[in-house]
């Protein structure tokens, strides 16, 4: 069928969720047998487009065209017939179930009468997938017992097995090592070799460079625009992608340093992260990056209680700090924004005020008795000097833009007397102009006082915002970089590199 | 950014408020004693009324603590068993000689222990869920009243003792001043308080609860070890009413109380739902059992009906919700 | 606009409910009570008969009640028969409360507990209701009178006797009751014990009491135990009509057929089968049908004051002629009879009646 | 039915975890704990009572055990797609109740049509729940706790209080359960080809297959295009089908059919799944096991009369087991979960 230009087209799609717009009116052409990058920040709507593609979501308004067939997906399944394959960003499979059966899960092979599974063949033909991937586990294996690395590549060989025509990658490399990066490279190169289209998700520029023939910018679920690979300069796809100017983005306001509040001495968990060493200082903002999986959330969480670490100690404000709970770290003054603000941070079916004030119920509150009026001036209070957009307080979280739901969390935090302040991913999935107004807000806390540790995977943001960086990778800390001389090349080696972690005077011991 | 004003008063639109799950309730008892003053002239009589109630507010007590669980979006199907086993051993040490004022007292305090049990198994083992850890408790605890007693069903108690399930005070029986009593306080622990609060978070999103710096853990083992004081307390009202008691007492009270706080509006699912509804439910079906048996429906037609009546009343949400989504779809 | 469908769709459908079960009842009611009780004014007029039963969907007490009926109706009277879905004393509480509200002449009862009912039934007869018990009986506070379906001493030796002639007048017996609690049973038993104690029954050895609960699967896997654990065990009495039947269904799949003999309280449906297959050579039972009309004679004579439960008194019983109260224990009591032998002669005819 | 167990679980071993996978080695190592505690157990009984492994006692076991480990296949179904069933028991009642009746009026009807009259009536009854389940999206311990009440009453109101006793039944009806083929009772066969065909479904065909998936990932279910909706309301209308049939085994077995035939029934159907390592989180639960667990059920209440334990404390060490079985279950579990991290080299 390859006489049509496009073996892909998408139109004026727009996508709508209550209360917010995920895709608005966006445009998209794939060429056969090419490599196109998607590119756009956290929550800019790649993921929701996909799902239009794949018939998880069915679009509000626009048309798609399948090698110029105008065509609608009623059912996932409809995509997997068209021959399109999508390989996530969060992992979906079935972790009880066998590697083979993960990668035919909806197209196994069955015999022609009998309709029996064939075992056998689905085993051998899973088997040669994995090796072509490389892969050194059975097919036999259980899902569950493999690392993220193996279960991308499952998803990959799942791909495969349906010899997709069109196949999408969504943030492949997040978690992956350069070898492991490398390697999916050399897949991915060989899979457009065998006349497969591939749309790549990221927002990494080298995987765009390395790949790419084609780069399409979304942003804020907008469609930006389209440009050879080649044509395009770093800076401007930056700007497309976030903007406007890094600099008139970041309002970073050199605060002044105060004493020490926190300092990590070889912390370490097993399974999860080692000898985690560095220290926090107040009007500090310190950067947390690395792949993700890399540990940086875990770290936190055992700093906010969530956790326990079983090696190491934390030191605050002078003595050794032993929080079992989030609400012993609360009371001594450490803060926590979660990453995951819809399931860690929000009761969404809630109103806004509730939100604010549930960490807080005791201060407005005497022997356990709620006092209403005093908990929604204290609601209202603590929205407007965040600028939550909202009716009022009764707003349902729910209803809220990311931008506005992001607000909230931070409010949360507000309601305590806090000295340290984690905040893990604080601009994922929000629009520009929130974002501006949420790094306005954090250099406001640093100069109040605050240290801050700032866990980000947005290059720029880690850049423009913070004092130092420190960076993990497979659970440990490879680098602690100052603020000048702070590059992306740096973070990225010192993230990626699989060589032996370059110890900033740690040694690289234990676990 | 700039400041924006934010109301912080609810704006009180008249069908918003009578638009509720409570009101409809409110409805059909109305329909209920309508149905039944037509079917049975025996109905509305004050007496009779008031005397219904003895006969079906014991295990009401119960459903007040089960309201908490289900809003957890957990279920306890252990307090039956819990009622039984609390009475036996408040008989039995009487029995023995043990003085009734402190048989009641440890008879409560066997239920708040066995309502911890529950608790504990429940937060130490998360993987399990609380009907399966429930269930056994349920069989194990029951079992232990049978140990105890065996065949013999043990009574005789002091009059003072039979006055709890049928005594008056000012003509009120008393223990429908006990119920409205211990509904009130656990209305205000619900609505009022920020225990409930933090139940209610807990229901709709236990993990922000705890990054909220609530202790989840702490929460559910209270309220499950209310739940058994509360099936203690309904274990005192029955024996009592039964004048002597045995180890099968209150066989599936679990599944009445269960259906009486889903009628009441309060989702499986949990964080939905308030203490209000569950009462009114209390005394819808007491008074619609009461007055089909005068006018001697026969038994299986009555389980059938409960059974009915409990499927509607959850499928209705669920249904509303379907046709909400497909009008947006 | 959603919201208002949804609630109003909730209303319709919940009142659809209700009104059915009105609906239902009053077909209903026609059905359990004879007249319908929801024909206010003149009920007044009519005198009341209630009887409660321990369970629903029990043949044998399905008889009982319709044995009561069929007399309060030769009487020219209302019956109100009821009985729970589980035989509790909770469940039978609730029912009393309901026919005092009724404002019933009589109530007869069959209790789930002889002590549990005592407050209820006291009301009841504070409130000038006639409350007898029959069948198993509650505690002598809490009744008139009892209606004694056998003398439980006759029905205890009987069936020792009984198994004794079938085995030969020696070797192991065992025993297997309803629940543990079960009243009558208990009684029965004990007084099977007393009669073992007679030197003629020496080489006589009654190896266990065994509970099947009156649930099918339990009594027979109990036989099954009883079978197992004691190899040279000659017979088997079992006083309740589950229990007795189980064993006779383990006895013929086993071909156990004239080794281990069989005996105790059946109903003649149940038991056709192993009497006739010689399972079980002969059992007893008194008949239901006449246990409920002997106490619906009795409850009237509460009710007209011909008696008052005082030991001596009489009074006809219709067709089982006159019937005189006579001492139980701290209560009183009117004795129905004799249990009644069922056999190969008999059986056929008594199958098909209960 | 012990074969039946083995080669099954045999067989399972073949179809998916015979990788050198750690967990897969400890969910096997689980089945044979329980196995041992089996074998233990049973020895123990030995000791006090001879009587006990002898042949004939033991096909006893199996033949009490047969329509208990026939629910608990459909259970398992269920409870690996998250859910629960309550009504079994009241289902069984009815469909066994419905297909004596028709026995007792037309006599000389074939056993077979018997047998489908009652499969039909728990078809049913598993289909209406199967849509309250998978389309009204009721909770399934709801939906199933309010059909339970709705079923019983249906079966008191279907015989009018009466029961069908003995007389009333064809012999070819009570032959269906008493009767055997080359001396294995005819239930134990029954059961014996419901696991062979079930253990076909589960793990040799798709729809199977996808019971699985749907409970271990309903999220990703949904996504690979699986129509959860249609494999919930299968699983319900197979439990509805296997309590029907079990109903007509049941009836046939103890030649009586009982308004309250087998209340309760489903606590024990579902005690089997747990001990046998069904995860009520869903996705887990293998057919070697269950039967394991119904065998051991079984056991106990053979050997437990048999060792004159005394009856009132039956209830207290079948509870104890449970709450054991469980918690043992719980503490694997995070052994394995330890283990993987530690493999995680950091």
């Amino acid at each position: 069928m390859a006489e049509a230009e496009y073996v892909l087209e998408l139109r004026g799609i727009t996508k709508i969720f209550p209360g917010v717009k995920a895709l608005d009116d966006v445009y998209f052409k794939l060429k056969p047998g090419e490599i196109h990058a998607l590119m756009g920040e956290n929550g800019a709507g790649k993921s929701t487009f996909i799902k239009v593609i794949t018939g998880v979501h069915a679009p509000e308004e626009g048309d798609m065209f399948l090698n110029g067939q105008k065509v609608s997906f009623k059912h996932p399944t409809d995509a997997q017939k068209a021959g399109i394959a999508a390989i996530y960003q969060h992992v979906t499979n079935y972790p009880d179930l066998s590697v083979t059966e993960n990668i035919f899960m909806g197209h196994e092979k069955i015999q022609k009468g009998t309709r029996r599974i064939r075992w056998k063949e689905m085993h051998e033909e899973a088997g040669r997938l994995l090796k072509e991937l490389g892969a050194g586990f059975s097919p036999k294996t259980l899902m569950g017992a493999l690392s993220v690395a193996e279960q991308q590549i499952v998803e990959i060989a799942k791909a495969l097995s349906v010899n997709a025509k069109i196949i999408i990658m969504d943030e492949p490399t997040a978690a992956l090592t350069k070898n492991e990066s490398e390697e999916l490279y050399r897949i991915t190169e060989r899979l457009r070799d065998n006349g497969a289209s591939i749309i790549f998700i990221s927002h990494r520029f080298e995987d765009m460079y390395r790949l790419a023939s084609k780069v399409t910018v979304f942003r804020d679920s907008k469609y930006i625009g389209t440009w050879d690979v080649d044509e395009i300069s770093n800076p401007d796809l930056i700007v497309a992608m976030v903007g406007r100017e890094i600099s008139q983005l970041f309002p970073k306001t050199e605060a002044k340093i105060g004493e020490e509040l926190l300092r990590l001495e070889g912390l370490g968990k097993t399974g999860y992260f080692a000898d985690v060493s560095f220290s926090l200082r107040r009007g500090e903002i310190l950067g947390l990056t690395g792949l993700v999986g890399a540990g940086r959330t875990e770290v936190c969480e055992t700093l906010f209680g969530v956790s326990k670490h079983d090696k190491g100690t934390i030191v605050f404000k002078g003595q050794e700090l032993k929080v079992k709970s989030p609400k012993e770290a609360m009371k001594v003054g450490i803060g926590y924004l979660p990453e995951d603000r819809q399931k860690q941070g929000l009761v969404l079916q809630w109103g806004i005020g509730r939100n604010i004030t549930l960490p807080a119920l005791k201060r407005f509150s005497n022997k356990g008795m709620l006092n209403n009026r005093k908990e929604l001036d204290l609601a209202k209070q603590l929205a407007e000097k965040v600028g939550v957009k909202a009716k009022s307080v009764f707003t349902l979280a729910s209803a809220l833009s990311g931008g506005n739901q992001q607000k909230v969390v931070f409010a949360k935090l507000l309601t305590g007397d806090l000295d340290v302040l984690i905040l893990d991913e604080p601009t994922k999935g929000v629009d520009v102009g929130a974002k501006s107004a949420i790094y306005e807000m954090i250099s406001d806390l640093a100069n109040a006082g605050y240290g801050i540790i700032m866990v980000s995977s947005e290059m720029p943001e880690i850049i423009g915002m913070c004092d130092r960086v420190a960076v993990m990778r497979e659970g440990r800390i490879t680098a602690i970089l100052d603020r000048e001389g702070l590059t992306q090349e740096a973070i990225l080696a010192a993230s990626m590199d699989d060589s032996a972690p370059a110890t900033d005077g740690k040694k690289g011991a234990g676990a | 950014m700039e400041q924006r004003l934010i109301a912080n008063k609810k704006e009180l639109t008249l069908k918003g408020f009578f638009l509720q799950w409570e009101w409809l309730l409110v409805l059909l008892l109305i329909g209920v004693f309508v149905m039944n003053s037509n079917l049975s002239e025996y109905f509305l009589d004050s007496a009779n009324l008031r005397d219904a109630t003895m006969g079906f507010l014991d295990k009401a007590f119960i459903v007040l603590p089960m309201v908490f669980i289900i809003l957890l979006g957990d279920i306890d199907i252990s307090v039956a068993s819990i009622v039984a086993l609390s009475s036996v051993i408040m008989a039995d040490l009487y029995n023995h000689g043990v003085p009734m004022e402190l048989a009641v007292i440890i008879c409560l305090a066997v239920g708040t222990i066995c309502g911890w049990v529950n608790g504990l198994l429940i937060v130490k083992y998360k993987e399990l869920s609380a009907v399966i850890v429930t269930l056994a408790t349920m069989i194990i605890y029951r079992g232990i009243a049978y140990i105890l007693l065996e065949d013999q069903a043990s009574g005789k108690f002091p009059s003072w003792f039979k006055f709890l399930g049928w005594g008056y005070v000012g003509g009120i029986p008393f223990i429908l001043i006990a119920f409205v009593f211990f509904a009130v306080v656990f209305w205000i622990l619900l609505h009022k308080t920020t225990f409930g609060r933090m139940v209610y978070a807990m229901g709709n999103n236990a993990t922000a609860a705890r990054f909220s710096g609530i202790q989840v853990d702490k929460i559910k083992i209270i309220v499950f070890t209310l739940a058994g004081l509360m099936s203690a307390i309904t274990a005192l009202f029955l024996t009592s009413r039964m004048g002597s008691t045995r180890p099968n007492i209150a066989m599936g009270y679990e599944l009445e109380v269960i259906a009486m706080v889903v009628l009441g509006g309060v989702s499986t699912a949990g964080g939905k739902g308030r203490m209000i509804g569950a009462i009114l439910a209390v005394f819808l079906i007491g008074f619609l059992r009461y007055g089909l048996g005068l006018v001697n429906v026969s038994a299986q037609m009555l389980l059938i009906i409960m059974g009915v009546l409990l499927i509607v009343s959850v499928a209705i949400p669920q249904l509303k919700q379907r046709f909400a989504y497909a009008r947006r779809k | 606009m959603k919201k208002f469908f949804g609630i109003f769709l909730t209303a319709v459908m919940l009142v659809a409910v209700l009104s059915a079960c009105g609906g239902k009842n009053d077909g209903n009611s026609g059905g359990q009570a004879s007249g319908s009780p929801a024909a206010g004014g003149d009920s007044g007029a009519k005198k009341k008969f209630a009887i409660i039963y321990k369970n629903t969907g029990n043949p044998y007490g399905e008889k009982e009640m319709e044995g009561y009926k069929n007399a309060i109706e030769e009487l020219g009277y209302e019956a109100i028969l009821k009985a729970p879905d589980q035989p509790t004393a909770e469940a039978q509480i609730t029912m009393i409360d309901e026919l005092i509200s009724q404002k019933v002449n009589a109530l007869a009862i069959v209790g789930n507990d002889p002590d549990a009912l005592q407050p209820a039934l006291e009301k009841a007869m504070n409130a000038g209701i006639k409350v007898l018990s029959l069948d198993s009986a509650v505690n002598a506070e809490s009744r008139m009178l009892h209606i004694n379906q056998a003398d439980p001493e006759r029905i205890g030796r009987t069936l020792v006797q009984g198994i004794v002639e079938m085995i030969g007048g020696s070797g192991e017996i065992a025993i297997l009751s309803a629940t543990s609690q079960a009243t009558n049973q208990n009684l029965w038993i004990d007084w099977m014990k007393k009669e073992l104690e007679d030197p003629k029954y020496a080489d006589v050895k009654l190896v266990k009491v065994a509970y099947g609960d009156d649930l099918r699967d339990k009594s027979v896997s109990e036989t099954e135990a009883l079978l197992k654990s004691y190899p040279n065990l000659k017979g088997i009495i079992s006083p309740t009509t589950v229990g007795v039947a189980a064993a006779g269904k383990v006895l013929t799949d086993k071909g156990l057929t004239g080794k281990v003999q069989l005996t105790g309280l059946g109903l003649p449906s149940e038991m056709a089968e192993y009497i006739q297959s010689g399972v079980c050579q002969w059992m007893y039972l008194w008949n239901p049908l006449d246990v409920g009309y002997l106490s619906g004679y009795a409850a009237d004579a509460l009710v007209n004051g011909t008696i008052t439960g005082a030991v001596g008194d009489k009074f006809t019983a219709g067709k089982l002629g006159e019937k005189e109260i006579i001492a139980d224990g701290d209560g009183t009591q009117v004795m129905l009879g004799d249990p009644f032998k069922f056999d190969a002669s008999n059986i056929a005819e008594w199958k098909d009646v209960y | 039915m012990k074969q039946a167990a083995t080669n099954s679980a045999a067989l399972q071993g073949a179809g998916h975890d015979k990788s050198g996978s750690l967990s897969a080695n400890i969910a096997k190592f689980r089945e044979l704990g329980l196995l041992l505690f089996i074998v233990i157990l049973s020895v123990g009984v030995q000791l006090r009572n001879p009587s006990f492994l002898t042949w004939e006692n033991i096909s006893d076991i199996a033949t009490n055990t047969a329509i208990l480990s026939i629910l608990a296949v459909g259970m398992m179904l269920v409870i690996i797609t998250r859910g629960i069933d309550l009504s079994i028991g009241a289902t069984l009642a009815l469909s066994g109740m419905v297909s004596a009746l028709t026995v007792s009026q037309y006599p000389d009807l074939h056993p077979l049509l018997a047998v489908g009259v009652g499969v039909g009536v728990g078809l049913v009854c598993g289909v209406v729940i199967g849509f309250l389940v998978s389309w009204i999206n009721i909770l399934p311990i709801i939906a199933t706790l309010g059909m339970m009440n709705v079923f019983r009453g249906l079966t008191f109101e279907t015989s009018g209080g009466k029961w069908v006793s003995a007389h009333q039944m064809p012999e070819s009806f009570k032959a269906i359960a008493t009767g055997s083929v080359f001396g294995i009772n005819n239930l134990i066969l029954i059961a014996i080809a419901i696991y062979i065909v079930a253990y076909y479904f589960v793990s040799h065909t798709r729809t199977g297959r996808r019971v699985y998936a749907i409970g271990s990932n309903p999220e990703s279910a949904e996504i690979s295009g699986i129509r959860t909706g249609r494999i919930l309301w299968l699983v319900y209308s197979i439990m509805g089908g296997l309590s029907g049939l079990a109903g007509v085994l049941w009836v046939s077995k103890f030649a009586s059919a009982q308004g309250d035939t087998a209340s309760g029934y489903e606590l024990s159907v579902i005690a089997a799944c747990v001990l046998g390592g069904v995860s009520i989180a869903g996705g887990v639960g293998k057919l070697s096991g269950v039967i394991l667990g119904a065998v051991l059920l079984g056991i106990l209440n053979n050997a437990l009369p048999m060792i004159n334990v005394s009856p009132f404390w039956q209830n207290f060490i079948q509870g104890s087991i449970i709450l054991i079985a469980v918690l043992v279950n719980a503490l694997v579990k995070r052994g394995i979960d330890r283990n993987n991290l530690m493999r995680r080299k950091i």
